[in-house]
């Protein structure tokens, strides 16, 4: 019925199935090859093959410690695949022809007015009664702007995978799963209901799964697969539970049916707030918020590429997008919105202190993804959706060009380890670099760029994004919904200006680790050791050349959405695109929430946006002071760590503390209490086997009367006799 | 037959084979030589076979003498004699004191309850035909007419059938008693070869 | 007479009882067994007067099975005694599965 | 289609067929067996596995038939067939399908032959014996989603339990003996509960002529219960399918079982025989004692020991050193689900109960197909002797990951939908029981995806899996079919859906009905 009325029905918008099908064929052709490459069918009867097991010893011996370490960041076994030229045109390719639709599909809507989110049906899914989930996609302005960061960043990310995998044995496995990751990722931001998002929210948990633990034959690398997995589903079980709850109050999980009747719910109530706080715990599961961040810093285990694209750009952005997807049931519920700003503003500074002692160059990055996400959810949790959607499309432009240069760095270290056969030194570990900035002068730059764009040093675009964030948290302590609810006894206002102070104590954390993660990789001298630095270089153009696109965007991104007050001082663009184009999506909600007194003054913002800039630059000078790069020693000469230092270097223990209170438990309870408590003592061996005792002694004492001696036998036949007769007498 | 002596001879007669029969069995049931205890249960057989005829029963009195003390009996003493078990037994053939005490007083209860069940269901009072045997003994169908009419009309088939069983016992005692064959020594003898 | 011969009769055949439960030489179990057909025989005979031939029938059916039994039972004694080389019935415990 | 084969009045044979087509199949069977006498053990296996998977084929393919020859926009009763066997005792071969059944009936067809083929070089012993008696199990197992006669239903329900029994006895692993007399015994108490039950409706339930009824239908029209009569009816049923299920506490047959029974017995004890108890709760228990199911204590009694079941069997999983093991008791999680969706009452939950029954016959029985791969190539079981086998098995590590995460019901996979429209429909009901039900897709992640690396991923650090070889085309082959299921029922399961939504809430409708009467219905659509 819509595709037929709606204005986009006539658009390139019709084929917006093609979008994740796409990327779904990519992952089919790049399977079959992984498959069909790897694949040495058995023999026909393989019970009959027992005289292989005998020989596989010797050859096994040589085998084994190759298999071992092939693992990390893959670059030992320099074996191009027999299908890495096939690969390397489909798994970009796709992306590139998914990037050229999404940009026509762009246009197309920029054409028209949307009034209302056009939704393809594609056939009945989950009929049952009441409950009719369709397969259907929506597209509207904010599943557009994910839509396009999903296949740009991912097209440029593939682009550059195809540098930096290029000789890893499973070559076309990497780019299956990392065009699945796409297709559910473009699921889950396309999806007309909360089924198909979910679809594409596990779809994608199960891909970073298989992409972190991409080189498996290694322990840990598997381990921190798994861990995402489960600590995301953790995240999933409260993503279900809301759904559910939707399902039992309003009878359906179409988005633009809930928006009609989300006023049903009494606006405030304890429904609509545990539906927000389910969803907030399936965001806080899938964006690595507290208490379920633990599994993103282990997830750098994943190739860098991976990290970029999946724990950086996309699918941790993924909990921010329900957020605003769901902003018709976060306007109304103030009590779940505080906690979403709140748990944003902790996260981000607690990530943010745990990023100050980090060494490796990646879990830096990704405690710095942890904060930005958190500011992601201050944004979407104050009511600031467009806020909250511009950071995460700006932070992917940095975010993604600070992996990717990490992963530039890496694999010009590597490359020199592998030229002098140094496989023992830690190729991540900050400690083992320093001076890069004159191997690698365009990394080198392009960092900067990403760097300044985090730290929020204007005009690039994280400082935009950011203000606009921190600027709605103290706009909303006035008059706003929020104001005027309490959370945790503590008025709403009150909570805003925490919040508030949070994030700018995180921003200058921010601007000191990043500066201290650039000082101590590119400045300084170099500690590589003198016999690989002769062999760091910059990496081929094919990875660079998305480093500067991504650079570009960085620098310009902050351009999609600009302050009025800017534009007001000096005419540099036109003001607010983004939130223009969001507005038919979350422009009710984010109004609803803001109430009557919202609009700071020209001056108060002025003041605001000052402080930020100094606190951006603070942080910038503070690190460049306190810092001397010229006095660490490598890795492997460095000594523990102690004090708060230790502390933060270890996340503050929150693994350890998990790992006590909670895995610990549930595994020791399990085994001892349940099953060998339970299972085995209690219902096998008391019941069950206590009553085949029971029986057996029955059948004992019933035993002991056939002794096999015939004249026992005839004492009974007497005895037997006698009692016959004594009935007969009495019946007689 | 018209002699009132007759009477009176039939009754002590019966008392006093009725006591022998008793007396033997006794005598017998405590004999630890089978070969003995053999010989008494003949000598009660025969006592037995007395009063079969003072119960007019001549010719199962007869047959008794035929065909257990005759046969049966001969053949138990062939088999004590063939196993070589005549002397006394070097085993503790009797059971000890506790089990005889047990058997005796299993046995008291038997009498008693057999002693009251035939009170209660046999009128004694009864008095018998006054002279029985005389009636058989002369009759139109000799002694052993009342006998034969049942036995070859209204048990005809029980009669058949007594012969297979006989037939099946004959084979089946042969079979058991036979020496096992080479295949049994075999068995035996693990390494024979 | 009829109530003697029955006393008697039960007489006997307790003391064939309690030869079977006091014995523990097979042959003479056996023969214990065999008194105790004969008891019966005699309340069959008795009961006879009473209640016409038939009772002597089953006499002549009682001798037929008693020669069999007697005929198999031995059999069955030889047979042990081969195998265990005694007929003592607390050597004899095959009838335990 | 529909017009084809009802020109060949398909619906009119193809039942009794289905049944005897199996049991001709084990004569035949039992006939070559006697005639291959003295032929070595490889001919022997090569004749029997190839008449067998002839006549599981024959079956399946006559079968599919009724995806198309039966109307599923009604709850009646279709190809039916009703011939007098004990009329005296009002014993009728009274046969027929509802939407529900033909779903199983299929299952159960399409799934034999594969078992077939994944025993195809494992059973060396006794082939023709093996094959002849899971040629009997199957009538034991179609009969009893066929019957419509309460004491055919029990003829049925106990023809199954005997082939198994020896196949796990005869076939099985080094504890075969324990585990077939443990399955034996456990179902055997349940069923004779029931067996008092069946003959107690039965008795009660008189024709005009006086005659005993066992005809389902009528005694679902007339029947009623004195007192508490219906409670303990319900009690009896209850015994016999939460052993079968199973349910906890009643299942610890089932680990032992499974394991120990060989690679066929697993999967069609898993993937069928389980569907038996909660069939029998759909089928019989919900719609013939409504009252008891409406008694607030037994119906909270009854999702209670399904919550506890599903947590339970997902917990005892994640510690198991046995693979098989695992599956085994994750199989306890499963079915809890599928107690939860009959139990709440809601045409979604036992929609989806109904999938999850279709669900885990497909995911678990690949699983066990799997398995049987693996211990025929390593002869082991334990997850500790395996690690990093991908590199050596990656065909085998491929589909091992396709059915684990099905199993674990990650979207867009079989596994999903089931759980999902059960836990959706159970919460309108039962909100707390299913918010707890929802937890296990953590622990279901825990328990699968721990054993999926250290059997497939970690290092390859055991010599003796260095040599392992890869599944060959039939393995491959045959898991296809299954893997194509997984996917297709994720994807589009409006089919089976929209087949089994007229029975389904017929039966709800039905409970319903007479909840309404005695307590005031509290349950919303």
């Amino acid at each position: 019925m819509l595709e037929s009325t709606h204005p986009l029905a006539d658009t390139a918008a019709r084929f917006v199935w093609w979008l994740p099908t796409l990327p779904l064929i990519g992952f089919l052709i790049n399977g079959a090859l992984s498959v069909y490459a790897s694949a040495k069918l058995g023999p026909a009867d393989p019970s009959s093959d027992h005289g292989h097991e005998a020989h596989g010893h010797s050859a096994n011996a040589h085998h084994q410690p190759h298999a071992a370490d092939a693992g990390h960041d893959g670059h030992d076994t320099p074996i191009r695949h027999r299908f890495a030229a096939i690969a390397s045109v489909v798994g970009p390719g796709v992306m590139v022809v998914a990037f050229g639709l999404a940009l026509a599909t762009f246009f197309a809507m920029r054409g028209v007015e949307m009034h209302s989110p056009y939704v393809n049906t594609l056939f009945s899914w989950l009929p049952v009664g009441a409950l009719q989930v369709d397969a259907a996609l929506q597209l509207d302005g904010l599943s557009m702007v994910m839509v396009l960061v999903i296949t740009g960043i991912g097209m440029l990310i593939h682009l550059f995978s195809v540098g930096y995998m290029q000789d890893d044995p499973g070559y076309p496995r990497y780019f299956a799963y990392l065009n699945l990751f796409v297709f559910f990722m473009l699921l889950l931001v396309l999806g007309a209901n909360y089924v198909v998002t979910f679809v594409g929210w596990e779809g994608v948990g199960l891909c970073s799964y298989l992409l972190i633990g991409f080189w498996f034959s290694e322990q840990a690398n598997a381990d921190a697969g798994k861990k995402a997995f489960i600590v995301n589903r953790i995240g999933d079980f409260g993503f279900m539970v809301a759904m559910f709850m939707l399902f039992a109050h309003l009878g359906t999980l179409d988005y633009t049916t809930i928006a009609a009747k989300a006023d049903q719910l009494p606006a405030g109530g304890i429904v609509v707030t545990a539906i927000c706080l389910f969803l907030f715990l399936g965001c806080a599961g899938k964006s690595a918020q507290i208490p379920l961040f633990v599994w993103l810093p282990d997830a750098m285990a994943g190739p860098t590429p991976v990290s970029a694209l999946i724990h950086a750009a996309t699918m941790v952005t993924a909990g921010v997008f329900l957020v605003a997807r769901s902003s018709m049931l976060f306007s109304i519920a103030p009590v779940a919105s505080l906690t979403v700003a709140l748990v944003g503003a902790v996260t981000a500074l607690f990530a943010a202190t745990i990023g100050l002692k980090q060494w490796d160059i990646k879990k830096v990055l990704a405690y710095s993804t942890v904060s930005q996400l958190g500011y992601m959810f201050i944004g979407v949790g104050v009511g600031a959706y467009t806020a909250g959607v511009f950071h995460l499309v700006t932070h992917a432009f940095f975010k993604a060009l600070l992996f990717l240069g990490s992963g530039s760095v890496i694999y010009a270290m590597h490359r020199a380890y592998h030229a002098t056969h140094h496989h023992g030194d830690d190729a991540q570990d900050m400690r083992n670099m320093g001076g890069l900035k004159k191997y690698m002068p365009a990394t080198w730059a392009l960092m900067w760029i990403a760097t300044l764009a985090i730290a929020g040093v204007p005009p690039f675009s994280g400082f935009f994004s950011k203000d606009e964030i921190l600027g709605a948290a103290f706009a909303r302590a006035h008059g706003s919904t929020l104001a005027d609810a309490t959370l945790l006894g503590l008025p709403g206002s009150t909570v805003l200006y925490i919040v508030w102070v949070l994030g700018l104590a995180s921003a200058l954390l921010t601007a000191i680790y990043m500066t201290r993660m650039m000082l101590y990789t590119f400045h300084g001298p170099n500690r590589t050791g003198a016999a690989n630095t002769p062999h760091l270089a910059e990496a081929p153009w094919i990875m660079t050349g998305p480093l500067v696109v991504l650079g570009v965007l960085s620098l310009v991104g902050g351009w999609l959405n600009l302050p009025a007050v800017i534009t007001d001082l000096m005419p540099i663009g036109p003001s607010g695109t983004l939130e223009h184009w969001l507005e038919p999506v979350v422009g009710e909600a984010t109004a609803r929430v803001a109430g009557t007194g919202t609009h700071l003054s020209a001056s108060t913002e002025e003041v605001l946006i000052g402080f930020a800039v100094a606190i951006a630059i603070a942080g910038i000078v503070i690190a460049k002071m306190r810092l001397k790069p010229e006095v660490l020693v490598s890795k492997s000469a460095s000594l523990p760590s102690n004090g708060i230092q230790r502390v933060l270097e270890h996340k503050w223990f929150v693994d350890e503390a998990y790992d006590a209170t909670l895995v610990k438990p549930t595994y020791a309870i399990s085994k001892s209490v349940l099953w060998t408590g339970i299972d085995v003592g209690l219902i096998d061996t008391l019941l069950v086997n206590g009553s085949a005792a029971l029986t057996r002694f029955l059948g004992w004492m019933g035993g002991q009367l056939q002794s096999g001696r015939v004249g026992t036998y005839a004492w009974m036949l007497v005895l037997g006799a006698l009692l016959l007769l004594r009935a007969f007498a009495r019946a007689s | 037959m018209e002699n009132e002596f007759y009477p009176l001879f039939y009754q002590f007669n019966f008392y006093l084979f009725g006591l022998i029969a008793l007396v033997s069995a006794i005598v017998f049931v405590t004999r630890k030589s089978p070969v003995a205890a053999a010989l008494w249960l003949v000598m009660v057989m025969f006592a037995l076979a007395a009063l079969y005829v003072m119960l007019g029963a001549e010719f199962v009195g007869m047959m008794q003498i035929l065909v257990y003390a005759g046969a049966i009996m001969v053949v138990f003493l062939f088999v004590v004699m063939l196993l070589n078990l005549g002397h006394p037994s070097e085993l503790n053939d009797i059971r000890g004191k506790w089990g005889r005490v047990a058997a005796g007083l299993v046995g008291l209860a038997l009498v008693a309850e057999l002693l009251a069940l035939g009170r209660s269901s046999v009128n004694t009072n009864l008095v018998l035909p006054a002279a029985p045997a005389g009636d058989i003994a002369q009759g139109t169908a000799g002694i052993i007419g009342p006998i034969a009419g049942p036995l070859f009309k209204e048990y005809l088939l029980a009669f058949e059938l007594t012969s297979v069983l006989l037939l099946v016992a004959i084979i089946g005692a042969v079979v058991l008693a036979k020496k096992r064959s080479a295949v049994a020594v075999d068995t035996e003898t693990p390494h024979a070869r | 007479m009829l109530a003697e011969s029955l006393t008697l009769s039960a007489a006997l055949f307790t003391i064939g009882v309690i030869g079977v439960l006091t014995r523990r030489n097979a042959i003479i179990v056996f023969m214990c067994v065999e008194l105790m057909l004969n008891a019966v025989n005699l309340s069959f005979v008795a009961l006879s007067r009473l209640y016409g031939a038939t009772g002597q029938v089953f006499v002549i059916f009682v001798m037929t099975v008693a020669a069999a039994e007697a005929a198999v039972g031995l059999a069955i004694i030889i047979s042990i005694f081969r195998h265990k080389k005694s007929v003592n019935l607390q050597d004899i415990n095959i009838l335990r599965g | 289609m529909h017009g084809m084969l009802s020109s060949m009045n398909y619906n009119g044979w193809i039942l009794t067929t289905l049944l005897l087509l199996p049991v001709l199949g084990a004569v035949m069977l039992s006939v070559q067996a006697a005639g291959s006498g003295q032929a070595d053990d490889a001919t022997k296996m090569s004749s029997a596995r190839r008449t067998a998977l002839l006549f599981f084929t024959a079956e399946a393919v006559i079968s599919l038939g009724l995806w198309w020859s039966i109307d599923y926009g009604t709850a009646d009763w279709q190809a039916t067939v009703t011939v007098p066997w004990i009329p005296q005792w009002g014993i009728f071969y009274r046969i027929g399908v509802d939407g529900i059944a033909v779903l199983l009936i299929l299952l159960t067809t399409l799934l034999m032959p594969l078992t077939v083929l994944g025993s195809w070089t494992s059973i060396r012993q006794k082939p023709h014996a093996f094959y002849a008696l899971l040629l009997v199990l199957t009538t034991g197992m179609l009969g009893v989603f066929m019957a419509l006669d309460l004491a055919l239903f029990y003829v049925f329900w106990e023809l199954m339990l005997i082939p198994m029994y020896l196949i796990i006895g005869i076939w099985g692993g080094q504890r075969r003996l324990y585990a077939s007399l443990k399955f034996f015994l456990f179902t055997m108490l349940g069923s004779l509960l029931m067996l008092v039950a069946i003959l107690y409706i039965g008795l009660k339930t008189v024709d005009p002529l006086g005659r005993p009824v066992f005809a389902y239908d009528w005694i679902l029209q007339s029947a009623s219960y004195p007192g508490t009569a219906s409670l303990w009816l319900f009690g009896a049923f209850f015994v016999a399918f939460a052993v079968k299920v199973p349910m906890w506490p009643f299942h610890t047959w089932l680990p032992d079982a499974h394991v120990e029974a060989p690679t066929a017995g697993s999967v069609v004890l898993a993937s069928i025989m389980l569907k038996m108890g909660t069939f029998g709760f759909i089928r019989f228990a919900l719609p013939m004692f409504p009252d008891a199911v409406n008694h607030p204590v037994v119906r909270s009694s009854v999702i209670v020991l399904a919550v506890i079941g599903i947590v339970y069997g997902a917990l005892v999983s994640m510690v198991q050193p046995d693979f098989k093991k695992l599956v085994a008791y994750s199989s306890v999680s499963h079915l809890g689900f599928v107690m939860l969706g009959i139990f709440a009452l809601t045409t979604q939950s036992l929609q989806g109960a109904l999938m999850v029954n279709i669900n885990h016959g497909i995911s678990t029985g690949a699983l066990f197909l799997l398995i049987g791969m693996l211990y025929e190539r390593r002869h082991s079981r334990m997850i500790a002797d395996f690690g990093g086998i991908a590199k050596v098995m990656p065909v085998f590590a491929v589909l091992l990951t396709i059915v684990a995460l099905s199993s674990i019901g990650v979207p867009g996979t079989n596994g999903f939908v089931g759980e999902f429209l059960v836990l959706i429909g159970a919460f309108t009901t039962e909100p707390v029981a299913a918010v707890i039900a929802t937890t296990v897709v953590v622990f279901a992640a825990v328990y699968m995806l721990w054993a999926l690396q250290r059997i497939i991923y970690n290092p390859l650090s055991k010599p003796e899996n260095a040599a392992l070889k890869d599944l060959n085309w039939r393995e491959i082959g045959l898991l296809l079919p299954l893997i194509a299921a997984i996917f297709w029922l994720g994807l589009y399961p409006a089919p089976i859906l929209n087949r089994t939504h007229a029975v389904a809430t017929r039966i709800i409708e039905r409970v319903h009905g007479m909840s309404d009467a005695t307590s005031a219905g509290v349950v919303r659509p």
